[in-house]
């Protein structure tokens, strides 16, 4: 698989996760992805947190509106049902738990669900905008990312990297396969058959318990 | 209390030295009118509060390459390249605050409340310095109320009396920060008479607005 | 998700024993159908959260003459003289809140706020067993969030999503107290389709809202 | 005078006090007269603290509408320019030191500004409604009301009765005159001529100094 297919392959396997009914956050990157694989017929609504619940497709020419972009700045529509709001609203259906489900890329994630995934100090300090907020929030915190990062392993014992949050992490999806974060710590409970299970352990920077129900990845 | 003023006259309630809070997310629901006028005036050592440093070319980032601020608080920096250059070579001071805090300070500054009281930024490099307060066995961090000098915001419409509407995804900071200054600008997309705006249909009644600069005539 | 749901049905998603925020002020904005399903279904041992307690034949009211309440939360109970007795006699307990104190109880519970930092009440009554934090200097209340099993709310139009608009004034705490409760149920004075209503339009996004109960039809 | 035309002397004086642009609060009772004497051309704005600027006059049988009431449940008009808003923006204009004045009713004040006006333990326990935030929150706190009750002082050196909040009392107006709070105690500024000094002292429960400036009042 090359870099496009590989996000692709990850987004598809996250679509999988969300339920008919949920309010779901995609950060930007790979997760935005995800709005593309949601199962036909499954009623899912996604909310941009700089104001919006029910983020459409992207416009055509025509449609293009500059009031209307999601959170990356990026041109987007708003499906029927849907509604605009202030960032003081967005943040309270955030931190109150309103979202099922929020869906964000990682530069490192700790057995125990710490991330980090906002700053690299002294190269690449973007800031935090609405992660720190999600991780605290959503209801269940998905990290979907390549799982290694040039060869190095992203899934560790500890982040070394300032952390976004602590223990905020359910389900980590790779290409490898699909990592739930529990007090026990990584358990793989989906292997994609491309890789051996020696591949990925070798790939992960922290104890991973094979889970007795392991199943090939979707 | 008609609340119109000129352009002009408006970029001069800036002072150098100034905080100033600027509505807007990623340049959408920026009031570049203004924007390009206190960078055509030139005032400096300001303080900005706002939600990011948006594009080198768009929104506030105009600013940031103007080289205006002596200090910046944002949630996200990472759209503008050039606010990464003054931070890591120390021109110009970033303070990153998680999104969802920094509207509720803005709030808590205008609506007269002592702090914000949230999970969001605990075990993180947020939480340095702050105070952390134990409600019912639960941690939360406190976070002091945000105001400024001057408020910079943009609407769809105003009626004379500082009343505003909006359209799509423009509200994002701009709904609290009027009421967290002790002056309010805000650029109107139009403006409408007295009685030509539906009590109903108002976002933010004019008390949190100083004055309106009528964006349809510039 | 179509929200709509029949009056018999909505009064049976509450239980005796039961919290429960009731939108409206002095009977402007409240849920009469409601309320009077309610009472005609015999509920008891609730707990009362709302503005005030109406009249006797007015509103929340209705449910106080009904003997409901085990227990009443509210700013001001002066309009309705058999709260008064209930009080006075001691067969209803009656906390009394200060008004904006309240609603910012009801905001932070919805908003997954760990309490409220207000001066309102310092020195008074209200202060009593309370804890008040120090933040520069300044003295402040801290009051705890409050969450409700239901909350029964009043908008004047509601889509099959739950977006809601209002008329007048009615929002009072009609807008906040979706987002506090586990279940929220709208009587809509009117019902339209999706699509119908203009996310620009939308006071209270429908994530804040559960079920619909089409006012028109009673 | 009889009581009327008492009530109407001293909410005639108050206007006076009323300021161009100024947004008002007026409590309920003799307060509200307050609002059919502000002077000719006097750019006034009535908040009501259920969710409105702008109350207008009472409507006409025609123009009733029972979603437009004030706080106290009485029909009412909203003016040009006038805006509805929920309790918790209603309460941040309040409690954020946006109502210039506040006009409420008193039991007792004393000599330091502290005010009780919301109960009378084991008799009359109406509730604080908005009145513990406004005496907060308002830049400027006036109390109307009559001099004495059944001829027993209402200025006190202490209130005796609960407070509604301290030290937040800036001028009383009665049919007495005008007595300035000041961290000197009470100063009679304006004179009633119908009442000598000896009077007015002997109705004030607490040192009454006459300011040197004493005019007769308006």
């Amino acid at each position: 698989m090359d870099k496009q297919q590989t996000q692709e392959f990850i987004a598809r396997r996250v679509a999988l996760e969300l339920q008919d009914g949920d309010l779901v956050n995609l950060g930007i990157g790979l997760p935005t992805l995800v709005a593309n694989y949601v199962p036909e017929g499954r009623d899912v609504l996604f909310q941009s947190e700089n104001g919006f619940i029910g983020v459409g497709p992207a416009p055509t020419e025509e449609q293009i509106d500059p009031c209307i972009a999601n959170a990356g700045a990026m041109p987007v529509t708003i499906v029927p049902g849907g509604s605009f709001f202030d960032s003081a609203v967005s943040f309270g259906i955030i931190r109150g738990g309103h979202v099922d489900v929020t869906v964000l890329g990682a530069l490192q994630v700790a057995e125990n669900g710490d991330i980090a995934n906002y700053m690299i100090p002294g190269k690449m300090v973007p800031g935090m905008g609405g992660a720190m907020d999600l991780l605290n929030g959503a209801k269940k915190v998905i990290v979907a990312m390549e799982h290694t990062a040039k060869g190095n392993p992203k899934l560790l014992k500890q982040c070394t990297l300032p952390l976004t949050a602590v223990n905020a992490v359910d389900l980590i999806i790779t290409e490898m396969g699909v990592i739930e974060v529990t007090p026990e710590g990584f358990v793989l409970i989906e292997q994609n058959p491309d890789y051996t299970l020696d591949e990925i352990k070798a790939a992960t920077g922290a104890p991973l318990i094979i889970s007795a129900a392991l199943k090939q990845m979707a | 209390m008609d609340k119109l003023i000129r352009l002009e006259d408006a970029v001069n309630l800036v002072s150098d030295g100034d905080t100033v809070m600027i509505g807007g997310f990623l340049a959408v629901g920026t009031p570049e009118r203004l924007i390009d006028a206190l960078i055509a005036k030139g005032t400096k050592d300001l303080t900005l509060i706002c939600n990011d440093t948006g594009f080198v070319d768009r929104g506030v980032g105009k600013m940031v390459v103007a080289k205006m601020f002596k200090k910046i608080y944002a949630s996200h920096v990472g759209t503008n390249k050039e606010t990464g250059r003054q931070m890591l070579e120390g021109e110009t001071e970033v303070v990153l605050v998680p999104q969802g805090t920094l509207i509720e300070q803005i709030r808590a500054g205008g609506f007269g409340l002592g702090g914000v009281l949230t999970k969001t930024g605990l075990g993180t490099e947020v939480e340095k310095g702050k105070q952390v307060v134990e409600i019912d066995g639960e941690k939360f961090l406190l976070e002091k109320p945000m105001r400024a000098n001057v408020a910079l915001l943009f609407a769809e419409k105003a009626d004379v009396r500082g009343n505003l509407t909006f359209h799509g995804a423009t509200r994002n900071f701009n709904t609290y920060m009027g009421a967290a200054a002790d002056i309010s600008i805000v650029e109107a997309g139009k403006v409408v008479q007295l009685g030509e705006m539906c009590p109903d249909e108002v976002v933010v009644p004019g008390v949190f607005v100083d004055f309106v600069v009528d964006g349809s005539e510039l």
